[in-house]
């Protein structure tokens, strides 16, 4: 009568959400029946050889040794197992499917922040589509917190200090919760939402309705804004390497180790600059730590990201690279225009 | 009770030593539980400074460049000259050891001093180099930290001076904990107490001393001498 | 041979003469005592109180959940109270309780030793504990903290209000005392074992307390430095964790964790040496695999310190750290797996009597065996994903901690407090309430694994409605939980005068401890005792002893 | 070696030999370690590319081994002290390596 209020299971609407209760229930089967026999066998041979008059010296017999490598051995397989299983759907879980479309997250005591490509903005709910995959990128302007999705059996903390993802398939419609699972102080417990998982024709038309233009055009204004433009042009005359088609590429450094251009790397890159130089460029670029917001952030990740669009994109690949490697090769040993630290210190000059 | 094969020889002792506790059954027993003792702790000091290191180590990775401007910006000379110092001081201690392992009371007290002064140049030239980062605006804060001659790096540097103030912080309370010892068996040597058959507690403040200095060893090519990963750029 | 030496040594003490708690007077002869015996009824004491503010921190809570809106507390209290309630419990309860009451009082004697290496730094341990809890109650009473057990950064260095230096102050030198234990354990056990006393003549307790020691000692040092760190951040503003500078707060996680997940061992392993120990003298029977047992110790002692990053799962770690760091969580198992196994044969042809340190240590096993089991589940990497923080998690700690370690010191204090007091208590009201708190126990905790898939996450004030029935249920456990937990208060003290008198060896069972007199004299032992016999030779002694009492 | 043992005032099993170092092995150590941090802060002018680093610690680690085994004594202590000294520099390394086991493979891709 009151099952609805007395679930003993959660909603399953992700793709993930069944492999992940599957697990389950391959563990529960396992240690139930582990955890069964072993409370049967402590009652059973409590009982059956409690202490008697007959019995007050325990038998001294040993029962055989092989048992000991048996329970050894079999428990050992069986959590290989375990582990392998686990492994794999959480390989699945972490890694995004190629065609996702993106959110992006902003976490903040205690409130969820989403934004869409498109532009449009919410507070404590999620629209999204259901059957496509999304991938939601995100981070938070002050503590940990924690995006959780119940029904979709996944979720991921979220850092001050670098961008994280998480993603799923919805396969049903209908409203979902959303928590925060990582303690955040006061409002912890408030820190909740719902999703709303629509038809995708019904998510298109939610998207078309007002917006204040896209993520990446808003991005463009902030490029402007920040004066980004001054350095990073759209041909190789700027300082500052060109940014059309970087996303997703493999960059070489000064130190020559060579790193992927993923989110983190170009948060990294406004934020702190300097740690990671792209070879053949001085490090000039100032950092912008403190100056944008986490949101403005991802406006500027989802410009820089845009640039990556294909046509024009193929050819700024080609002359940046070339223009890199002609560039990058006289200038690299100890060229010198680099401020070289050792000048600021004091009395270090021997 | 009677039977022999059951309790060991309790009164076959000669006299006891005055220093000897009642709950062991020798001076060696003892000296060997204490040296142990002693090295467990050490065990423990290791794991201390290592946590720290630990972190150091993986902010150097992540941040290179900082952390050579960093090491910079620090005294190598004044580093180089306490790490003589304390090596200096280490010697005279495990003189001090030897002294009172032969017995010679002044020797001992003499060794201890020594050590004890060696160690109190070491701290003053760390107060000195203190006094100046302050001034320079290095030590770590909101209000403190007021260095930004590259305003790029500046907020990597504070994270290297947290890490600077750290460890030499730790590692100068423990200096200052040891010549507070010092001082200690400075007078119970001077009374005589210690001599071959009893000089566990020297070797156990030697331990502690050479542990301190162990740590120095370390923390001074990592907070002074960072070459900048690379080489040729910032 | 063996069975004259025991049967000598079973009548050497002499009833009724002087003995530890006699032998001097007045409250400096206790504040200032260096006799292992009388520190641990310090401990004994001021853990107790700490016990019973930590319950009384969980009562609270569970009244708060009975509802789904936060109605009977403001959220920044029930934070408070999650808060303290964990920090209480798990560093002045769980961590001290066995090796600190128990081991305090029966290692040296166990060892045949007059006491431990270094009684004035065991004495000092419990100073240091006393000004620890100290700290802790002035910051309970002037307002508390609320960042949850764990300190998470960058919360508790730049967000919290509350008095989290205090508190980390307080943890910090928690931890020097626990390592000063630890210290005086191992050098005690390689150093002051009675002649003959080999090391596979020792009981497993010993063996337990031993692995327990050198996890004390390696891997509090990092919660040590962590905490140091973290102070020193909150004190100058910036430090090493905080995320402005290009610190990472994940690396608090990690230095945490590294010293926390080792720390639950700290917590169980005694646990575990108390079970070997109650089921030998409860089945009079040698534990089956005596050596598999004691290594599992050192095992789960080391393999402990390769897991940590399984609480990081989700907090930002890289997917193939994590990989390494599950399946080494798996290698865990298998040592914990090889003790439950050998206690359950060891009941077999056995002798069982089902006094109640009996009863309560079939339920540790049981209890254990759940916790531990669910702990796979986390360490299922998938899994967790999703139970990661949710009550799935409360459950699991609470079967392994509650259901574990407490259950197994209520175990070994019922086991050994006629040797401690020399009274018996009452055996009837003592089963009783070994029945209550196995019953109210699973009452509380396992709705909360339902919970946890359900998907509640913990730490959470208000919650979603539909969640309710099954915390009604969990209060109403914690409830008859309460009245199990207070039943030993009323009728363990009405022992200490009322109790029949206990003689040495009221159990009929083997080791050092029972030769001596109840309570023990000042030294332990009238002289040291050699020893000739292995661990639990109940064969031996039974032979010797003849017939022996009815228990 | 003009070694002196004491342990002959001893009557117990545990006594350990009490092993009096000589003078000139204390000097030696200690012009040991003084030439090591020379070649340190020498080592630490030049630029060695990549070898700074790795130079500076091997110094560092050989220093410390000569302060343990020498002025530390451990050369001519128990079994069970190596075991302790090995032991805890053993777990240090049980903290670094997997800690940097997930910072540095954090940028790894997942395929
Ligand atoms: C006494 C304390 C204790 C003990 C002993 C354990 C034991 C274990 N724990 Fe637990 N754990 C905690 C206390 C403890 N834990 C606490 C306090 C937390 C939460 C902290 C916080 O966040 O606040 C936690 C959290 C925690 C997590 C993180 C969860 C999360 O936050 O997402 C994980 C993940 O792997 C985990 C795993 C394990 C494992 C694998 C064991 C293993 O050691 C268990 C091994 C035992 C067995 C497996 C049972 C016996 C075996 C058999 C009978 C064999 C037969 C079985 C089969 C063949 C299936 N624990
Ligand atoms: C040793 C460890 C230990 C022990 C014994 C307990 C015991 C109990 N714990 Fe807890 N618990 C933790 C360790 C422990 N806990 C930790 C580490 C956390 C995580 C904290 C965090 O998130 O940071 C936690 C969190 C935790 C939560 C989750 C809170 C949340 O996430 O929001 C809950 C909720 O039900 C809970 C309940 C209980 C209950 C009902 C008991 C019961 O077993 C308690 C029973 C005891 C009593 C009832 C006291 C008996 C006393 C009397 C009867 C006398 C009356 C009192 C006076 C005279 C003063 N505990
Ligand atoms: C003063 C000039 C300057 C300004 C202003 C500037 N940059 Fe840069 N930027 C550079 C230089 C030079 C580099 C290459 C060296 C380096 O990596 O630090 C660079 C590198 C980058 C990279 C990494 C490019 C790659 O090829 O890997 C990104 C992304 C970037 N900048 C984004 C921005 C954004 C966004 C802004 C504005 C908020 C901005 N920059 C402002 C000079 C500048
Ligand atoms: Cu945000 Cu919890
Ligand atoms: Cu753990």
């Amino acid at each position: 009568m009151m099952l609805s209020d007395f679930p003993l299971f959660p909603e399953a609407a992700s793709t993930m959400a069944h492999q992940v209760d599957a697990l389950y229930a391959f563990l529960t089967v396992i240690c139930g029946t582990v955890s069964i026999l072993v409370f049967i066998l402590i009652i059973f041979l409590a009982i059956k050889y409690r202490r008697r008059p007959d019995n007050q010296l325990a038998q001294d017999q040993e029962p055989p040794a092989l048992l000991e490598a048996a329970w050894i051995i079999i428990p050992f397989i069986i959590f290989m197992v375990m582990f392998v299983w686990g492994a794999w759907v959480y390989f699945r879980l972490s890694r995004v499917p190629d065609n996702a479309i993106d959110v992006y997250a902003t976490g903040r005591q205690w409130m969820w922040k989403f934004q869409h490509p498109t532009g449009q903005r919410e507070i404590n709910t999620l629209h999204v589509p259901v059957g496509r995959p999304v991938r939601i990128t995100m981070a938070s302007e002050d503590v940990i917190h924690s995006l959780y999705f119940p029904a979709f059996r996944t979720k991921a903390d979220v850092l001050p200090n670098r961008y994280r993802t998480i993603w799923f398939e919805a396969t049903k419609t209908g409203r979902f919760h959303i928590f925060c699972a990582e303690y955040c102080g006061t409002m912890h417990s408030g820190m909740i939402g719902w999703v709303e998982v629509m038809k995708d024709t019904d998510y298109q038309r939610w998207l078309a309705g007002g917006s204040e233009g896209s993520m990446a055009s808003q991005g463009e204004k902030l490029f402007q804004k920040y004066a980004c433009n001054t350095c990073h042009t759209n041909d190789a005359t700027g300082r500052g390497p060109v940014l059309a088609g970087l996303y997703n590429t493999t960059v070489a450094l000064t130190d020559n180790s060579m790193v992927k251009a993923d989110d983190n790397y170009i948060r990294e890159s406004i934020l702190t600059p300097q740690s990671k130089v792209v070879r053949g460029f001085a490090p000039v670029m100032p950092t912008f730590q403190g100056q944008v917001n986490e949101e403005d952030l991802l406006k500027l990740l989802a410009y820089v990201k845009s640039l990556s669009a294909p046509k024009p994109a193929t050819v700024a690949v080609e002359s940046q690279q070339s223009m890199q490697t002609s560039a990058g090769s006289p200038l690299a040993p100890g060229a010198g225009q680099a401020p070289q630290p050792t000048t600021t210190g004091k009395g270090n000059q021997p | 009770m009677s039977d022999t094969t059951l309790h060991a020889h309790a009164d076959e002792h000669p006299p006891h030593h005055p220093f000897l506790q009642h709950h062991f059954e020798d001076l060696g027993q003892q000296h060997e539980a204490s040296t142990l003792g002693m090295w467990m702790f050490l065990t423990t000091e290791i794991l201390f400074f290592g946590g720290v290191l630990c972190a150091y180590w993986i902010y150097r990775v992540m941040y290179p460049a900082a952390w050579a401007e960093a090491a910079s910006l620090q005294n190598w000379q004044m580093g180089a000259i306490n790490t003589i110092v304390l090596i200096i001081s280490s010697l005279t201690m495990a003189l001090a050891v030897r002294a009172s392992q032969l017995g010679q009371r002044m020797g001992t007290v003499v060794m201890l001093v020594l050590t004890l002064l060696f160690g109190g140049i070491f701290l003053g030239v760390k107060g000195y180099e203190y006094s100046v980062h302050f001034h320079e605006g290095l030590f770590p804060g909101a209000q403190t930290f007021t260095w930004h001659e590259n305003p790029a790096l500046a907020p990597q540097v504070q994270l290297f001076m947290a890490f600077y103030f750290t460890m030499t912080g730790l590692h100068a309370i423990h200096m200052v904990i040891g010549a507070g010892l010092l001082l200690w068996f400075i007078r119970r040597a001077w009374r005589g107490d210690f001599g071959p058959e009893y000089y566990a507690p020297v070797e156990i403040m030697g331990l502690y001393w050479h542990f301190v200095d162990i740590v120095w060893i370390f923390l001074f090519p990592f907070l002074y001498l960072i070459h900048s990963a690379g080489g040729h750029h910032g | 041979m063996s069975s004259l030496t025991l049967h000598d040594v079973r009548i050497t003490g002499a009833e009724g003469s002087r003995n530890y708690i006699n032998d001097e007077y007045g409250a400096l002869s206790w504040l200032l005592t260096k006799d292992h015996k009388r520190i641990a009824i310090l401990y004994l004491i001021s853990i107790t109180i700490m016990f019973l503010l930590g319950g009384s921190f969980a009562v609270i809570m569970r009244v708060e959940l009975l509802t789904p809106e936060g109605d009977l507390l403001t959220s920044d209290t029930y934070n408070k109270m999650f808060t303290l309630h964990g920090i209480v419990m798990i560093f002045f309860f769980l961590i001290p309780v066995i090796p600190a009451i128990l081991g305090n009082f029966i290692l040296p004697i166990q060892l045949g030793a007059k006491d431990f290496a270094f009684p004035k730094i065991n004495l000092l341990s419990w100073y240091l504990y006393i000004f620890a809890a100290a700290v802790g109650l002035y910051v309970i009473i002037t307002g508390g903290v609320d960042t949850g057990w764990t300190f998470y950064t960058p919360f508790s260095t730049q967000y919290s209000n509350t008095h989290v230096i205090g508190v980390t102050f307080a943890g910090f030198i928690a931890g020097f005392s626990s390592i000063l234990t630890g210290l005086n354990f191992i050098v005690t056990i390689h150093r002051m074992r009675a002649p003959g006393l080999t090391w596979y003549r020792l009981p497993l307790f010993v063996w337990a307390l031993y692995a327990t020691s050198v996890v004390m000692l390696l891997a509090t040092p990092v919660l040590a430095i962590t905490l140091v760190m973290l102070m020193f951040e909150r004190f100058t503003g910036i430090g090493i964790f905080n995320p402005a500078i290009g610190g990472d707060p994940v690396l608090y996680q990690h230095m945490f964790w590294f010293y926390s997940h080792p720390a639950v061992y700290i917590m169980i392993l005694p646990a575990m040496g108390v079970a070997s120990e109650v089921v030998a003298a409860f089945t009079r029977k040698k534990i089956f695999g005596y050596r598999f047992v004691a290594f599992s110790s050192l095992g789960i002692a080391f393999l402990g310190f390769l897991v940590w990053a399984h609480h990081l799962f989700v907090a930002g770690i890289s997917v193939y750290s994590a990989l390494i760091f599950a399946f080494l969580s798996f290698f865990v198992a298998v040592p914990s797996a090889i003790k439950v196994f050998n206690w359950t044969a060891t009941l077999y042809k056995a002798s069982v009597s089902w006094a109640t340190p009996m009863l309560y240590i079939l339920g540790f096993i049981g209890l254990f065996t759940i916790g531990g089991v669910t702990g796979l589940f986390l360490a299922a990497l998938g899994l967790d994903i999703h139970v990661h923080d949710t009550y799935f998690v409360v459950a699991h700690f609470h079967y392994v901690m509650v259901g574990g370690t407490v259950m197994a010191y209520l175990a070994g204090i019922h086991y050994w407090w006629p040797k401690i007091t020399g009274r018996m208590y009452n055996e009837f009201w003592a089963r009783l309430a070994a029945l209550l708190v196995f019953v109210g126990f699973n009452l509380t905790f396992f709705p909360q694994f339902i919970l946890g898939y359900l998907g509640m996450p913990r730490r959470y004030h208000a919650y979603a409605p539909e969640f309710q029935v099954l915390n009604v249920m969990s209060t109403a456990g914690a409830s008859i939980l309460a009245v199990g937990y207070a039943l030993p208060l009323i009728y363990l003290g009405f022992s200490l005068r009322f109790g029949r008198k206990a003689g040495v060896n009221p159990w009929g069972a083997v080791g050092l401890e029972w030769t001596t007199s109840s309570p023990p004299p000042k030294h332990n032992f009238e002289e040291t005792p050699v020893v000739t016999w292995d661990a639990y030779d109940y064969p031996a002694m039974m032979k010797a002893v003849g017939e022996t009492q009815n228990v | 070696m003009a070694d002196i043992s004491v342990t002959e005032h001893h009557h117990s099993d545990h006594a350990p030999t009490h092993h009096v170092t000589p003078l000139w092995q204390y000097l030696l150590v200690f012009f040991a370690l003084a030439v090591g941090t020379v070649l340190t802060v020498v080592a630490s002018r030049f630029d060695l590319g990549m070898w700074n680093t790795p130079i500076a610690l091997f110094i560092a680690t050989v220093k410390a081994t000569l302060v343990i085994l020498f002025f530390m004594h451990v050369i001519h202590s128990t079994r069970l002290t190596w075991v302790v000294v090995i032991g805890s520099f053993l777990w240090l390394g049980v903290l670094f390596v997997l800690t940097f086991a997930d910072y540095l493979t954090r940028s790894w891709s997942l395929y």
